[in-house]
């Protein structure tokens, strides 16, 4: 296991790690999700010793990490480091040299295991290609390779879907896998959700220089917060609960969902357009793009907030009563409603 | 981890801005070499340090250590070779004055390129010496070259920093090979890299014209005090 | 090996700049011949600048921290560009070491692209076509940096002697030369080795660009 | 308007481009998608005359384009090209400089015009910043307003969202907004389907040196089996008509959709867990990670693959004839299936 404890780290005054606690464990896919920015490279460096925290400190495998040279040399061969761009990565002109590299530099290399991880990459008959005439697909399977090679307990990926097409997202989500399977504890940082919930066991959120978010789910709306990628789309569900005023604005579609609602809809002369599964049609119009609102009886509010959490749909909760409406007036219903559903949204995220 | 005299050029608080900063240097220079004095030594190494220390601290004085390892084998060579009455142990006393002035006239210059340096960014510089009539020629290449810098050490960085998780400075030998691979590296990058910088130059009409930068001037008092104290102690003391 | 800033006297330090000026100037009116030549030299000198100074940036183990690899950027310059443009790129490479590295300095430039930027360069230029096709690429790059190196401490120190004489020019540069080759000798030697593996690298990726077509 | 007419192009003997025609015009956002090393940027250099090409001609605003310096000159003030890495893009030291850079070579600087791109893009107060010293978003949007301080009719904008998080690409999709209702025509090459959505008017796809589709939709599943990063999920929706003989293996769901679907289930014997609203379900099941095996009648076939289109779902068509089976016997049973399902799902791509 490897352990980060009350983690500090500044750079140039800007303080980028302001106590960070994790761990990873074996066999385990810890996925890192955070901004641009956010320090996630900063905090992943401190993990095989790039970096040294100001304050705090990291443990791997129970013993605390020192900074000695013999040291580091020990916590690298047993923690491998998989960097953003391939490019800064390989150093040597060929496939094979590149590979080695690390091996060599420790004294053990073992060209046998060495020539397995290259079938398994799928980079058997590269050994002689000089790396500059690889794809970046290619030159990302060497990097890996190059990690993989010194035969580490943990490996560290920053950002390998950044950039990366379809089929490239794909590849690398099977490589982790296939790591996961071997028994690695593999700490990945990202900032795409579908990658993360597709080999993710567990998911942190590092904002502000913290982890704000620890758990082995992940929440969409929170994740669409903290500036994750999600399906970016125009749509959005706002939920109102059948008690509430209802909101003003342009609608796609009216969903309805429970019998208090239905009512609800009927006394204000709303014929909706979605009558059945409600939750789930609007849940997909506004994947599509739509913007719907949801009306539902009190009752089910929370069946709809947890399960809005699984799919990729921007929910909003709008919910102002009937009486506190009408003693404000008309003119600022729009915007305090609006605020008022942020507001609410927001609590719920923490 | 030390900051980069660019970062702390950055942050530094500065009394004198821009290419304000360039010609006080200048002027600095020629006055202090014309007096040759070790007093006017003294007295530009005051005024620029406390100038340096009010804008980057502790930096200033990082820097101003850096040379030791040059001058002071040399200023005892100096003190050895100068023939003249033995002092002590090797050492003659005409030797000793002349290693003194020279420790002197090397700080108060010191004093001043680290003035300069952590205060006045580069394309103020070369701003400041177009308008001195260095040719456009020159001051473009100078332009593009500190771009290609500007790059190329990011780049080393983070080559150094995957070399390093990859163990590849450890033991001397090791060093010595992942060293020559990076310059590898980075001279593979340079072929790439003299590519793409043809073809931004090109998608944006270059045609030998490096804009000026926008910042301007100030702090002028500051100048002219200091240039007249510089000049007054040459010619007084 | 960098003279710092203010080191020389105020004559020498003047005499080097009206030795080295001439040949950056004419480095300067090379130079931009060659991007008259072909526009696209603009971008290859402007990148070969910033490649001289990354080499001086490069951790090698040496007693002495910075200012290392620099005859092999200027060597490989030489090769591409020839002499007298090397002391042109040379002489905006120091520069910037000064400005962002405080390495050398400003009223020294004049006395360091001499020695750093022309007669190293030169010297180990001279070295190269006699050498050339009677050794392997290896060796050459090895004896051509380590030629360059010490042709440039010895430059150095036949500079100070000049500022500083002594009794006998000739004593005070040995004297001087004795005591920084404590410290350059070995980085020369490892500057050398450096150079060859560095060397070998790029051939190995050319010639397979070669073969490849 | 800019018009590419068969253009070919081969880069060390590589033919990239195999006779490409498309056409931009002003006030429209074009999406051009496909693989990494598809030849995108290759493509896209054609357009301001950065590649010459080696047969067929671009055209812009009805004038063939010459390779001459003044002509490029011209071209290059019309169209301006965004690089993916701005760092490959910006030539000058300072932000003021670099932006300044474009109308300062062609002599048609304007201060005033400047300032206000710099507002626009939130770089006000950083005219004297290095831009070494930027974040990787601060470059990118100099790198914009560099291009857009050229005030060019069309903008070339080459993987603007490649390793950008949620909230940057936002910021990107605003920004392309706001220049198509600026009246700028734009190209905009990109793996992003989501974001391609959001922004697009009309959508090319690139694949294999030639452009394989052009049209104002754009269809999922081909977007996905053209390597195009889509929301990237474990789950599908395995199709089956009513009158076929159902698939075997593990599913999460079953749905059914209309009478005769419902009718054949029933005889099966097996109870679907989705009855109503079928489809929208199945979808919305199959976005969320689950295997749903949708049974559907025959005449309702088509709808359900024109509605698939429009969500992030994987839809694979399972269709095999009841008797067919029966005379081929059982042991290749899943096997054949599959890769009929293969056949019919790509030949309705093309």
């Amino acid at each position: 296991m490897i352990e980060l404890r009350d983690v500090w780290f500044s750079y140039n005054d800007r303080e980028v790690l302001k106590g960070v606690s994790m761990e990873v464990r074996k066999e385990e896919v810890v996925i890192l999700l955070g901004r641009n920015g956010a320090g996630k490279s900063t905090l992943l460096m401190h993990l095989n010793g790039l970096l040294r925290p100001e304050k705090g400190e990291v443990i791997v495998n129970g013993n605390p990490v020192r900074y000695d040279r013999k040291s580091l040399t020990k916590l690298r061969r047993l923690v491998g480091f998989v960097f953003q761009n391939p490019d800064d990565q390989i150093v040597a002109p060929t496939v094979w040299q590149d590979v080695v590299f690390g091996p060599e530099n420790t004294g053990t290399r073992d060209d046998e295991k060495i020539r397995e991880i290259l079938r398994n990459l799928g980079l058997e008959g590269y050994e002689n290609r000089l790396c500059n005439s690889l794809s970046g697909g290619e030159k990302k399977r060497v990097a890996i390779a190059g990690v993989l090679a010194m035969e580490p307990e943990y490996v560290v990926m920053d950002e390998p879907t950044a950039g990366v097409d379809g089929v490239g997202m794909k590849e690398i989500a099977f490589i982790v896998r296939e790591l996961r399977e071997e028994g690695k504890g593999m700490i990945i940082s990202t900032h795409d959700l579908d990658f993360a919930k597709a080999v993710g066991d567990r998911f942190l959120i590092l904002d502000g220089g913290m982890i704000i978010y620890n758990d082995a789910w992940i929440d969409y709306s929170l994740a669409e917060r903290c500036g994750i990628r999600t399906w970016m789309s125009e749509g959005e569900v706002v939920l109102v609960p059948h008690d509430s005023c209802l909101p003003d604005g342009d609608f796609d579609f009216v969903a309805v969902m429970g019998r208090s609602a239905k009512e609800r809809l009927e006394k204000e002369g709303i014929e909706p357009d979605i009558n059945t599964a409600g939750m789930e049609r609007a849940f997909l119009r506004a994947i599509g793009g739509a913007r719907v609102m949801l009306v539902c009886s009190r009752s089910m509010m929370d069946v709809v907030r947890r399960e809005a959490a699984t799919y990729p749909v921007r929910l909003r909760l709008y919910e102002r009563e009937v009486d506190e409406y009408e003693r404000e007036g008309v003119h600022n219903r729009g915007g305090s409603g609006r605020s008022g559903a942020h507001h609410a949204e927001r609590t719920e995220g923490h | 981890m030390h900051r980069t005299i660019e970062e702390i050029q950055l942050k530094s608080k500065k009394v004198v801005t821009g290419a304000a900063n360039v010609y006080l240097v200048m002027v600095s220079f020629i006055l202090i070499y014309i007096f040759n004095s070790v007093s006017v030594f003294a007295i530009t190494l005051m005024m620029f340090s406390l100038l340096s220390l009010h804008s980057s601290g502790m930096d200033y004085l990082r820097l101003m250590k850096l040379p030791a390892l040059f001058i002071i084998p040399a200023l005892m060579v100096i003190a050895f070779i100068t023939p003249g009455e033995e002092l002590f142990w090797i050492f003659t006393e005409e030797g000793v004055n002349l290693a003194f002035k020279t420790f002197f006239r090397t700080y108060a210059s010191l004093s001043i390129m680290v003035y300069l340096i952590t205060t006045t960014s580069v394309p103020e510089i070369l701003f400041a010496l177009k308008k001195l009539r260095l040719p456009e020629f020159v001051v473009e290449m100078m332009s593009l070259i500190y771009r290609t810098i500007q790059i190329f050490l990011d780049e080393l960085i983070r080559l150094e920093r995957s070399a390093d998780s990859r163990l590849g400075f450890s033991g001397k030998k090791n060093m010595l090979k992942t060293s020559a691979l990076l310059a590898h590296s980075m001279f593979v990058k340079s072929m790439e890299r003299a590519e793409k910088l043809n073809m931004a130059m090109e998608s944006r009409c270059y045609s030998g014209k490096i804009p000026e930068p926008s910042s301007s001037s100030s702090g002028v008092g500051y100048v002219l005090l200091v240039v007249t104290v510089i000049a007054a102690s040459g010619v007084i003391l | 090996m960098h003279i710092m800033e203010g080191f020389l006297p105020p004559l020498w330090a003047t005499f080097w700049f009206a030795v080295s000026l001439p040949a950056m100037a004419y480095g300067a009116v090379r130079a931009k011949k060659l991007i008259n030549e072909n526009p696209r030299n603009r971008a290859l000198l402007a990148v070969a600048g910033g490649f001289i100074f990354v080499l001086s940036s490069l951790k090698i183990p040496s007693p002495v921290t910075g200012s290392c690899s620099h005859p092999t950027g200027t060597g490989i310059s030489t090769m591409l560009f020839g002499p007298s443009v090397t002391a042109f790129l040379s002489a905006i490479v120091l520069l910037y070491q000064a400005l962002l590295l405080a390495h050398g300095g400003i009223t020294t430039l004049g006395a360091n692209t001499a020695s750093m930027g022309f007669i190293g360069p030169l010297a180990g230029w001279i070295v190269y076509r006699g050498l050339k096709d009677r050794v392997s690429m290896r060796m050459l790059a090895f004896v051509v940096a380590v030629v360059a190196d010490w042709f440039t401490y010895v430059v150095t120190s036949i500079q100070l002697a000049l500022a500083f004489p002594g009794v006998s020019f000739i004593k005070s540069a040995l004297t001087f030369m004795g005591i920084f080759a404590l410290t350059q000798i070995p980085v020369a030697v490892v500057e050398g080795i450096f150079a060859a593996l560095l060397i070998s690298y790029i051939v190995q990726t050319s010639e397979d660009r070669l073969t490849r077509g």
